[in-house]
C-alpha cells in the first residue's frame, strides 16, 4: 500500500491537507459540523469580521447564475467583539487551525482588528480581506490600489505575531501587481481569488435582482479566472497560495494545485453539498494513488512552465 | 444527503405537481414545517447550481412516503417536473424548524396564501386530531384552489376560499375571509404565503392581541445555516430562515 | 395585433432588430448562411482582421469549462487584403448591416487598418478590437490602458467615415473608465464585453489545456460579469452600447437591454446552436408581446436606477 | 439541427458503447466519414455547454437507423452513456466532407487505431461491395477489438489486428501490421486514429508513393466552419477539421 503524505505548509503552518473552507460560505464552523467532522478538513476560514457588528445588505442576497451565484451578503458578522466572546470559545473546541477572516474601511480598521485577534493562540492566522465587492465606500478598493495593498499589510503584519494571508481581488487588470504587493508588505501567504464583481436582472421587475444591485461572483463559473490568476502569481511570487474560485471537485483542487496554490478553499461547493469537502480529499488522495504521487508537493506548480 | 426513489410525480394541474418520494430509512423525525433542498442539476453539471427549497407538503410514515406539492415557476421546478417514477432525488433534509404542533382542545386558523397553503396541509393533518380547525385558502384563481379544498375538507377542518377573479369562494383576498371570521374566537393561528398577506395578518393579530406563527420564504444559498443569504429581521435581529426558521412566532417577524 | 417594434439605433445606423453575431463566431457570414437566414439579423460583425494574414496559435485552442470555452483562436485570419479581396464581395451580398472587426499591435496597425476599410460603403462600420487576449505583445494592452484607449479611438476616428465601434476588454479595474475615454476619443458605439482571461489545467498531462496556456473565457459563465459592465458603462456615458457575454436566450438578451445595451451580441450560442440567434429575436418579440410593450426602447435601460 | 429518437444504447465493453438513432426523414445523404455533434446537456442547463462530434459508424437507411460508436472518456461521452432507449437526442450533421467512396476493383488497405476504427467502419460496408479490403485494426488491448473484430470480419473483408498488451493477435502496434503487409499492392488506403500513427503511415506512404486519405480528430468548438477552433495545417494552409474535414487526402496533411 502506497503511503499517500497530503501535508502542505503554509509559511510556518503545516495543514494536513490542503482543503480550506472558503470564507464566509461555512460560517464559524459550527453548523458544518452538523455534517461532517471539520476537524478532518485542512483548517477552517471563517466569516469576514468587522469593527463593529454588522447586519448586512438587503434581500435577496443571493441569485443563481449559469453555474455561478452572485451574493451580496454584505458582511453580516457579529463584529470582533461579539467574535471573541461568543465565536472563538466554540472554535477553540476543535483540533483544526482557524483562519480569521477580517474585512474594514480604512487601514485604521485592519490594524485594530489585527491587534485584536493577536492574542489568541486558537487562531492560526488572519486573512485580510481587501477585496470584498459587497460593502460601500471601501472593501474592494483596497484590493485594486496596489501601493494600498502594500500598505495594509506592512500595517498588520507589525501587530499580528501569527499567519497574516492577503486575500485578493481578481476585479483588477494586473493581479500579479497586487500579489508582489502583498508580498513586499510582509504577507505570509495570499489568498486567490475572491468573488467577480456582477450582477443580474429581473426581467419580470425590470430590476436588478439583488437588492444591493450588485453582488460577488462565485462557484465553477469563475474557476477559469481563478486558475489563471493563481497561475500568473505563482510564478511571479515566492509566499505560497491558497487558490480558490469554483471548486467542486478533486480534479478541480489539483488544477490549482498544479497551477501553484499550495492549499485550496472551497465555498460555494460546501453550500450545495457540504459533503464535498470531503469528498474532494479523498478525490485528491484518490488522483496521487492512481498515479502514484506520494507527496502533496509533486503536485503544487506542476503546471508551471 | 440524502437519495431517494421517486414513487410518483404527477401534474394535478397547469403548473402544480405533486411528487411522492420513498422517505429514507434513517430519518424519522419529520414535522410540519421541515423542507427538504433539492438538487436539481444532472449528473456532471453545474448548471443549476443551487438546491431548491420545498416545504414538506405531507408525510405518512407507515407508508414510508414523504410528499411534495410545487408550483412550476422557473427552470428548477421545470426540471423537478421531468423527474420520473423510479428516478432518483437527491436532497438536504428534512431541514428548519418547524411548527409548534402540542396543541390541545385548542381552535386553530390556519390560512394559506398561493403555494403557501402546501406546508399547511401536513400541520393541518397532525393538528386536526386533537383540534378544532378553520382553514382560509387564497389564490388567484380557482385553478390554484381545487387541490387544497378537496385535501383540506378530507381532514375534517372547516375551509374557506377566496380568489382574485372570484371564480372559487370569495372574489378577493384570503384577508378579506379573515375579516369575516370571528377572529377573536381562535386560540392560535398559522399562516405562510406572500410577504403582504403576512403583513396584513400581523396588523391584524397584533390588534387583537392574537398569537400564531408564520412560516417565511427567503432565497437560498446553502439551506443549513452557512451562508447568511436567507436572514430575515425579527426582533431577535437578523434570523435565517434555513436554520433558525422557516418558523417563527408572529410577533417576532419585522416587515420592512 | 400589438405592432411589435424591435428597431434600435447605433449611432446614425438603425437596425431593424439588436441581434448581431459577435465578432470571430460566425466567420464571414457564409457558414452561417447555411443554417439560418442570416439576413434575419440586425447586423454582422465579422471575425478580427488584421494586417497581415495570420494562422493562429497552436492546437489545443478551444477547452470547455463549467457553462463557458475557453478559447485562443489567436486571431487566424486572411489579413485585411485577403478580406477586403476575397470576403468582403460575398459579404456585399447580403443585405444587412456588417461590422469588420480590425485588430492591431500598434496604433498604426489600427489606422492603417481603418483607413483600407474607409472606401467600403458596404460596410456599416469597424469595431476596434482593444482587447483581444489571445495576440502576442499588444491586443489586450491597449485595452487596459485608457489612455491608449483614447488615443487608437481619436486616430482611428480622423481616418474611418462610417461608425467606430470600440470593443473593450473586461479585464480591467475600472471599465467605465475606458468607456469614457473611447467617448473622449470620439467612439460612436461601445461594444462589451470581449473574452475574460482564463486557463485550465489538463491535471492528466500536468500541463495548460490549451496551447497557448491562456485562452479567453465566453459563455454564459461570464454574463453576470458583462451585464455589471454594461450597467456601470450605461449610467456613465452618452453613446451607444453593443451588449454582450453569454447571451443564450431572450431572456439573456433583454438583461443587456435592460442593463442600457441598445443593441446585444451572439458569440458561443451561435457556435453551440447557430438556430439561436433568430430564436433570441422571436424570444425578444414575445417577451414585448407579453408584457404590451411596442417599441424596444421602452425596454433598453429600464433596470438602470 | 435535428432531434432524433434513440432505438437503443447498448453497452458493448466497459467503456464502449453503441447507440441507434433514428435517421430524420429530411436527411438523405450521410457518407462515411460523416460526424455528427450532439448536444450533451440537459433542459435548461448551460453546463457542459459545447456539443460532441461523434463519427458515424454506420448508416442503414432501410431501417432508418443510424450508428454511433463511441468510448466514454468524460464527462460528455459519460452523459451519452446514460441516454436510454426512446429519449430523444438533439445534434446538428451530418457534418464534414466524408470519405471517397467511388472506387471499384480495387485493392484498398483500410487502418483503424482505437476508436479511429469506428467511422471506418460504414466506409468499408461501402466500399467492400466492390472491392477487395484488408483491415488493420489496433488497440491497447483484446478488450478494445473484439467488436471491431467481429464486425469487420462480417463484411467479407480481410482482418488483422494488434495489441500493445498481446492480448489480441499481432503484439504491437497496427503500424507493424502495416510493415508485415506488402503496401505496394494496395490501390488506396484510408486511415483514422491517434496523430503518431497517422504520422508513420504517413512516412510509409510517402516513402512508397501510396495516395490515401486521413480522417482527423481536432477539438471543435461549433462543427460548422464558424470559429476556427479545430483547425489542422495542410499543404494548402489551416483546414477546418469540421468543414474541409475531418477527411484529407494524406499527402496534403502536416504533422508536426
Ligand atoms: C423554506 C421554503 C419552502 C418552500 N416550499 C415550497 C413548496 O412547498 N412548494 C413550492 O412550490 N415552492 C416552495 N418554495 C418556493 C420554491 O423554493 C421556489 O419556487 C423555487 O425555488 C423556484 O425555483 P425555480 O428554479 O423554479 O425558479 P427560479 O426563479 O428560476 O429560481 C431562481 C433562484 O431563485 C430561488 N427562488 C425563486 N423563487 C423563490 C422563492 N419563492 N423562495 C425561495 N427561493 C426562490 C430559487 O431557489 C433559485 O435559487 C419554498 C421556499 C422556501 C424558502
Ligand atoms: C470529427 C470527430 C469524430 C469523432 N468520432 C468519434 C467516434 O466516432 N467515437 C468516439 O468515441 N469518439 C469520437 N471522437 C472523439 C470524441 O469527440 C471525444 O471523445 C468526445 O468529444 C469526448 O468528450 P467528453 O466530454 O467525454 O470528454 P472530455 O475530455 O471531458 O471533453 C472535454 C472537451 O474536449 C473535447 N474533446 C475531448 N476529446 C476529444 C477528441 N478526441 N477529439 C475532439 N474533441 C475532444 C470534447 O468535445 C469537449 O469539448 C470524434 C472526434 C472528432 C473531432
Ligand atoms: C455567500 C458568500 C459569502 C462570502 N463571504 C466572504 C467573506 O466574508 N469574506 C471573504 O473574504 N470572502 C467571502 N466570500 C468569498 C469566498 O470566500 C470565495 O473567495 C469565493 O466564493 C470563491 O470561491 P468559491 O467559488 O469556492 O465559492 C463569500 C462567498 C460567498 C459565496
Ligand atoms: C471562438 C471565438 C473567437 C473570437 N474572436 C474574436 C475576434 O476575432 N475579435 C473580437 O473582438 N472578439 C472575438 N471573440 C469574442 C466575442 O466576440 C465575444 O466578445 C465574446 O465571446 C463574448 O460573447 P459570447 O459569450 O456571446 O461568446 C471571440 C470569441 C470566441 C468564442
Ligand atoms: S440559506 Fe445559507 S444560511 Fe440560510
Ligand atoms: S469547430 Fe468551429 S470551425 Fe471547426
Amino acid at each position: 500500500m502506497l503511503e499517500i503524505d497530503l501535508s502542505t505548509k503554509l509559511a510556518s503552518l503545516e495543514l494536513k491537507n490542503p482543503v480550506i473552507t472558503a470564507s464566509g460560505t461555512c460560517g464559524f464552523g459550527e453548523e458544518l459540523n452538523e455534517y461532517i467532522d471539520i476537524e478532518k478538513l485542512g483548517a477552517l476560514t471563517v466569516k469576514g469580521i468587522t469593527v463593529k457588528a454588522w447586519s448586512g445588505n438587503k434581500q435577496p442576497r443571493i441569485a443563481e447564475t449559469p453555474s455561478g451565484i452572485l451574493n451580496s451578503i454584505g458582511l453580516e458578522n457579529p463584529g470582533i467583539t461579539g467574535f471573541i466572546d461568543e465565536k472563538l470559545p466554540v472554535l477553540a473546541n476543535y483540533r483544526l487551525p482557524v483562519f480569521v477572516n477580517i474585512s474594514g474601511h480604512s487601514i485604521d480598521d485592519f490594524v485594530f482588528l489585527a491587534e485584536k485577534l493577536a492574542p489568541y493562540p486558537e487562531i492560526s492566522g488572519i486573512e485580510v480581506n481587501v477585496s470584498c465587492p459587497n460593502i460601500e465606500g471601501g472593501g474592494m478598493a483596497f484590493g485594486t490600489d496596489s501601493s494600498l495593498v502594500y500598505q495594509v499589510t506592512r500595517e498588520v503584519r507589525k501587530v499580528y505575531p501569527g499567519i497574516v494571508i492577503l486575500k485578493l481581488s481578481p476585479n483588477v487588470t494586473d493581479i500579479v501587481e497586487m500579489a508582489q504587493a502583498a508580498e513586499e508588505g510582509g504577507a505570509d501567504v495570499i489568498s486567490l481569488i475572491n468573488t467577480l464583481l456582477g450582477m443580474k436582472i429581473d426581467i419580470k421587475r425590470r430590476k436588478p435582482e439583488l437588492g444591493n444591485i450588485f453582488g460577488g461572483l462565485s462557484g465553477p463559473a469563475i474557476k477559469p479566472v481563478a486558475v489563471r490568476m493563481v497561475y500568473q502569481v505563482a510564478s511571479k511570487v515566492k509566499i505560497p497560495i491558497i487558490g480558490m474560485g469554483g471548486i467542486m471537485s478533486g480534479s478541480d483542487a489539483i488544477e490549482f494545485l498544479m497551477a501553484g496554490a499550495s492549499a485550496v478553499a472551497v465555498g460555494t461547493a460546501a453550500m450545495v453539498n457540504p459533503v464535498l469537502l470531503l469528498k474532494i480529499i479523498d478525490e485528491i488522495r484518490d488522483f496521487m494513488k492512481d498515479n502514484k504521487i506520494t507527496k502533496l508537493s509533486e503536485i503544487i506548480g506542476q503546471a508551471l512552465l | 444527503m440524502n437519495e431517494s426513489r421517486i414513487k410518483s410525480n404527477i401534474q394535478i394541474s397547469e403548473n402544480y405537481f405533486l411528487m411522492e418520494i420513498e422517505s429514507p430509512d434513517d430519518i424519522k423525525d419529520i414535522k410540519p414545517g421541515h423542507f427538504l433542498n433539492l438538487r436539481v442539476n444532472s449528473i456532471n453539471s453545474t448548471d443549476p447550481l443551487l438546491r431548491r427549497p420545498i416545504s414538506i407538503h405531507d408525510y405518512n410514515p407507515e407508508s414510508g412516503s414523504v410528499f411534495l406539492l410545487y408550483k412550476r415557476v422557473g427552470r428548477g421546478t421545470e426540471i423537478l417536473s421531468t423527474y420520473k417514477k423510479d428516478d432518483k432525488i437527491n436532497f438536504l433534509g428534512p431541514l428548519g424548524n418547524g411548527f409548534t404542533v402540542d396543541f390541545k382542545k385548542k381552535k386553530i386558523l390556519l390560512m394559506g396564501g398561493g403555494m403557501g397553503a402546501a406546508p399547511l396541509y401536513y400541520l393541518c393533518r397532525v393538528l386536526s386530531r386533537e383540534n378544532r380547525l378553520t382553514v382560509l385558502l387564497g389564490a388567484n384563481d380557482k385553478d390554484e384552489l381545487v387541490y387544497f379544498l378537496e385535501i383540506f375538507k378530507n381532514t375534517g377542518a372547516e375551509v374557506h376560499s377566496a380568489s382574485i377573479d372570484g371564480s372559487c369562494g370569495h372574489k378577493g383576498n384570503v384577508i378579506d375571509l379573515c375579516l369575516m371570521e370571528n377572529i377573536y374566537d381562535y386560540d392560535y393561528i398559522y399562516s405562510c404565503g406572500p410577504v403582504p398577506m403576512l403583513k396584513e395578518l400581523q396588523k391584524l393579530a397584533f390588534e387583537k392581541d392574537l398569537k400564531g406563527e408564520f412560516s417565511l420564504e427567503e432565497r437560498m444559498g446553502c439551506g443549513i445555516g452557512l451562508c447568511l443569504s436567507c436572514v430575515c429581521k425579527t426582533v431577535k435581529g437578523n434570523q435565517r430562515v434555513c436554520k433558525e426558521g422557516p418558523v417563527f412566532p408572529l410577533e417576532e417577524v419585522i416587515f420592512e
